[in-house]
């Protein structure tokens, strides 16, 4: 098969709330400072493009319509869209070059969540009998999930707390978090519980924001002389919706996907893990394997900010940028989908 | 059979979820500009570039910011329309009422708009309507400001000018 | 250029959705009417509740109900301190998985609890019925520990 | 270049306004198991799923394929969601397409639904936003003045969509899966059906369905081997422009334009309507038959009408390029599945197995769908023969 590298990636500051900004207009200089990256005039320039969105985030059907209005679609362009995070638009744009009907491609992502309430529009997700009308919140199956695993002694109320002190001091070097700081793990276990066993602290924010990444082939690549990172692998698995008929302490999910991605071929020397809970990237950090030789989320991962709809392509370019900056020679970026980890995809990226 | 041993086969599921909405910011300029009686469009910062009204953010066709305002008139020409006979859900309008494609002059895209104040059959394209606006205490953020449209004693514009003339209407 | 004034305005979007359930989910909320609990086996002879039309391993469908408790205990639970407006409680309350007794696979509802401390892993807690049983999932207002 | 792939199964449930003795899933399950039966496959024989529907406002399910999981039999495997509005039915099955002809799987089953009568097309269509005017009234608002333009630059006669809204009802008719059995339906009849959003009246808008529909896809080793004739994709092509800006030629959009002529230097194809032996067209309102005839090239511009009226469009006047024999959305319209269907129901010509509504030796079809303001297109031409 075709190498296929990324050549560009770029990010939104990840804000609690965009203002009087629609999606057009949060996606529009993400795509500009994506295409100048590239070195590419406008979305005419890429063989397909492909996005992920979400309607309900918004309260709005067809979100991603507005979002070819900032493409520059004339003449028309050969493109699609998922209703997923865009992670999975950049898997779809990976079988379109693999295919031969495409040699480059941009992926975007957005997402504006502020105007609703996040944690409960995500309820209507999960089973529409059962469920949904019970209008469980995504924090709360989560804290479930968190007691699960501090139950049987899987973690502590600590390795939590270090999870969200090392990715609020990854995030100062982040230009883009919209969480960071240097707070130590005492420092979080001093707060009060919110949704307990989880802290504030344990949970991702709520932001609005978009993030972009072009790919292409590595002849292409070379052709448009940009650094690039190649995708070595790329695999996603989803498991049962019944959350009772799940191990809720393990991710066998994203085990499975990281086996097809081939991550196990190679040293990982960072890891971007998309854990919206802080307990979600212990699970993550084991189901894959992951050792001290791994640089986990150096962002500060969605801790810092959760781009809903995008966070999942940011972990994918936040490897990338390792990659390309010499600080990484291969990395490994997960994204997720549905309540407590249910849907995984896994991303290999290698130096060129 | 009594009721209270019928199978259940279907259920209601109430699904409301409460959003504040938030205009973007070139609709919010827009808007903002309706509250006080004007109607503007906006474009890319050049001369030719073509003008947006409701703005929406971008110049669709090149995926560029509309940075630039441009005042319009609220004299429009009918692109084409339709006659509605059937109600819009939570709407008061009574069909049969006439739904139509106007391009404000200085404009060069249509919005919809309703038009009033006329024999329904007599609706054409190329048609000249004018705005009808509520009275002024009643504006707000809203292109409900315009009650609707009505057929002014102006020429028809010919299809090729549709969507092409000036502020300033068919003498520009 | 006039300056951009943020225009905020709140608005609802709801539906009453009619859903019509098939002969699994429908048994399950018929039951719920009568104020029985069922489960159904799947194809590893667990007993799952609320019954899944479909298994997840073997993909088959299901059709073997069984009948389960009313009781069961906490497998795990969430302590909700500031319930949200779409809640089914004002109060202070837990979310929990709970494996009701005859059952394999825990299912999540919320539970009555005077306060955190009042509520624990393994805790045995007893289904409470809604005055009205309508045959939804909500015929079971909630559980209460006993 | 991409590698060959085929369908080798075709699923479909009824199509109806309301279809109450199914949950969602039974609803989705249906089609797939009908899928795999169709196929002589089960559910360890499939690699991956891919879902596609209209809005999740629909039937108030975010992302569903989180929910449908266990119903497709997912569980450990790939499942992804497509959603390009009106067209997603088509794009599905193109993203489906895709994960046999990049090679990376061997073979996949993808399904499309809706489940409309759970809530209201219209109203989640028109939901009122906040800032705008509340004057949409649903698709045929959106549509009909686009129509009543195409009218004025072509000069068709009153009747062009009146004689569509005949011919594919009675097309429907011979398809016992149609929403619409209508076999004794007249001109007459349409033209006295009760006026919409004029110029279209209510027998030439499409029905609101419930229904989904789903295709086994394999690569050339399987389909080699498969039990009945597979269906082999011979292009596939999307294309798509925004929804308005300035000059966009609403009534002959340069996407569907520059997506049939995509597919066609895919699949060899020249003179669409001498190279194809029939077509399933996205056609929700009946003028857009002649609309499509255009902007697919298989008239000239402003001619499209004529080969309506001639004849050539229809099974029962004996025409050269039947288009719609499965009845086409104005016989059925369960949105997120209509593309599909219109790809399935060209596949099923192009077996052999299309039962009432078989054209005799089809042996190259299109199937088409398009969506948002006609500015999401689709397609894909499938034949009897290897490429």
């Amino acid at each position: 098969m075709k190498d296929i590298a990324i050549v560009a990636y770029q990010q939104s500051d990840g804000v609690s709330d965009a203002g009087a900004v629609n999606e057009v207009e949060l996606i529009m200089p993400v795509l500009e400072r994506t295409f100048t990256q590239a070195r590419l005039g406008s979305a005419q320039d890429v063989d397909f493009v492909c996005s992920g969105s979400c309607d309900y985030l918004q309260g709005a059907a067809f979100a991603f319509v507005a979002g070819v209005d900032a493409l520059g679609a004339v003449p028309p362009i050969k493109e699609s869209h998922v209703e997923m995070d865009a992670a999975w638009a950049l898997y779809e744009s990976i079988l379109k070059i693999r295919m031969g009907h495409a040699e480059s491609a941009l992926i975007y992502g957005f997402g504006k969540s502020s105007p609703g309430e996040l944690p409960i529009v995500l309820s209507q997700q999960l089973d529409p009998y059962y469920l949904a009308p019970q209008w469980i919140d995504s924090i709360s199956l989560a804290a479930m999930q968190a007691r699960l695993m501090l139950d049987q002694g899987l973690i502590t109320e600590r390795d939590m707390a270090e999870v969200v002190s090392r990715s609020r001091r990854n995030a100062m070097s982040n230009p883009h978090a919209q969480l960071a700081g240097d707070v130590s793990p005492e420092d979080v276990l001093a707060q009060a519980t919110y949704l307990s066993p989880l802290r504030k602290a344990d949970c991702c924010p709520v932001s609005d924001g978009a993030s972009a990444v072009v790919i292409a082939t590595v002849e292409k690549a070379r052709e448009w002389g940009l650094p690039y990172a190649i995708i070595s692998g790329i695999d996603h698995r989803i498991e049962t919706h019944n959350l009772g008929m799940r191990d809720l302490t393990d991710s066998v999910s994203t085990r499975t996907a990281a086996k097809h991605a081939g991550m196990q071929d190679g040293r990982v020397d960072v890891a971007e893990l998309y854990a919206p809970f802080s307990h979600q990237e212990i699970i993550l950090t084991r189901a894959l394997g992951l050792g001290a030789e791994t640089s986990i989320n150096p962002s500060g991962g969605v801790l810092a900010g959760n781009l809903m709809m995008a966070s999942g392509l940011s972990r994918i370019g936040e490897v990338f940028n390792r990659i390309v900056g010499g600080e990484a020679q291969r990395g490994v970026a997960h994204t997720t989908s549905g309540p407590c980890l249910q849907h995984n995809l896994v991303t290999v990226l290698e130096k060129a | 059979m009594s009721e209270e041993q019928e199978v259940v086969t279907v259920v209601n599921a109430p699904v409301y979820l409460q959003y504040n909405f938030t205009a973007g910011a070139a609709p919010a300029r827009f808007l903002a500009q309706l509250k006080k009686g004007k109607l503007t469009g906006q474009r890319r910062a050049e001369p030719e570039a073509p003008v947006y009204s409701p703005p929406r953010g971008s110049c669709p066709a090149s995926g560029r910011p509309t940075e630039q305002e441009v005042e319009l008139s609220d004299k429009a020409t009918v692109q084409s329309f339709t006659i509605v006979y059937i109600p819009i859900p939570g709407n008061v309008i009574e069909p049969p009422f006439v739904v139509a494609n106007l391009v404000a002059d200085g404009a060069n895209i249509s919005f919809i708009h309703l038009m009033s104040d006329c024999d329904n059959s007599e609706v054409h394209i190329g048609q000249r309507v004018q705005a009808v606006w509520k009275p002024e205490e009643e504006w707000d953020y809203s292109m409900d400001n315009i009650k609707y449209f009505k057929p002014i004693d102006e020429p028809d514009v010919p299809v090729e000018k549709i969507g092409k003339l000036s502020v300033t209407g068919q003498e520009g | 250029m006039s300056q951009p004034e943020v225009l905020n305005q709140a608005f609802e979007l709801g539906y009453t959705y009619t859903r019509s359930t098939g002969p699994v989910i429908g048994r399950f909320f018929t039951e719920l009417r009568n104020r029985n609990i069922v489960g159904i086996k799947a194809s590893d002879g667990r007993v799952v509740v609320p019954p899944m039309e479909y298994d997840p391993d073997t993909a088959e469908e299901l059709s073997e109900f069984v009948a389960v408790g009313q009781q069961g205990e906490i497998v795990s639970f969430a302590w909700v301190k500031e319930p949200r407006a779409a809640h089914p409680m004002d109060v202070p309350f837990a979310w929990a998985m709970i494996k009701l007794d005859g059952a394999d696979v825990a299912m999540v509802h919320c539970v009555a609890a005077a306060s955190e401390d009042a509520i624990a892993t393994g805790a045995r807690v007893q289904a409470v019925w809604a005055d009205e049983t309508i045959g939804y999932i909500t015929d079971i207002r909630c559980f209460k520990l006993v | 270049m991409a590698n060959l792939a085929a369908v080798v199964g075709i699923g479909q449930t009824r199509y109806t306004t309301k279809r109450q003795d199914v949950s969602i899933a039974g609803l989705v399950r249906e089609a797939a198991v009908n899928a795999l039966q169709d196929a002589d496959l089960g559910w360890d024989d499939i690699d991956a799923v891919i879902l596609g529907k209209a809005p999740d406002m629909f039937e108030g399910v975010i992302m569903p394929e989180v929910y449908l999981t266990d119903a497709l039999g997912c569980n450990g495997k790939p499942m992804i969601r497509v959603h390009t509005a009106g067209s997603v039915g088509g794009s599905t099955a193109i993203v489906a397409a895709s994960h046999v002809q990049s090679g990376t799987f061997k073979r996949v089953l993808t399904v499309s639904f809706e489940k409309q009568s759970e809530s209201n097309a219209m109203w989640a269509l028109s939901n009122p936003q906040p800032f705008s005017t509340h004057l949409n009234a649903g698709a045929g608002g959106y549509f009909a003045p686009i129509i009543r333009e195409y009218m004025r630059r072509s000069n068709a006669p009153k009747d062009v969509g009146i004689k569509v809204a005949v011919k594919d009802r009675l097309h429907g008719a011979r398809n016992p899966l149609a929403h619409l059995q209508k076999p004794d339906i007249t001109m007459q009849e349409v033209e006295e059906s009760f006026m919409l959003w004029d110029p279209i009246r209510f027998l030439e808008a499409c029905p609101s369905s419930d229904g989904a529909c789903a295709m086994v896809i394999a690569n050339e080793e399987l389909a080699d081997q498969a039990v009945k004739q597979p269906a082999w994709i011979r292009g596939v092509a999307m294309r798509s422009e925004p929804t308005t800006f300035a000059g966009r030629d609403e009534v002959n959009p340069q996407a569907g334009r520059d997506c049939a002529a995509d597919v066609y230097k895919q699949a060899g194809i020249t003179n669409p309507r001498k190279d194809l032996d029939c077509a399933e067209v996205y056609v929700p309102f009946s003028w857009y038959e002649p609309m499509w005839l255009e902007n697919l090239g298989f008239a000239p511009v402003g001619e499209g009408w004529k080969l309506t009226m001639e004849g050539a469009t229809s099974l029962d006047e004996g025409g050269d390029i039947p288009w719609n024999c499965s009845g086409g959305v104005l016989s059925s319209n369960a949105i997120g599945a209509s593309g599909m269907i219109r790809f399935a129901e060209a596949a099923r010509q192009v077996r052999g197995d299309a039962g009432d509504h078989q054209v005799e030796g089809a042996k190259l079809a299109l199937g088409h769908a398009y969506g948002g303001g006609a500015q999401f297109f689709a397609m894909w031409v499938v034949g009897s023969e290897k490429p």
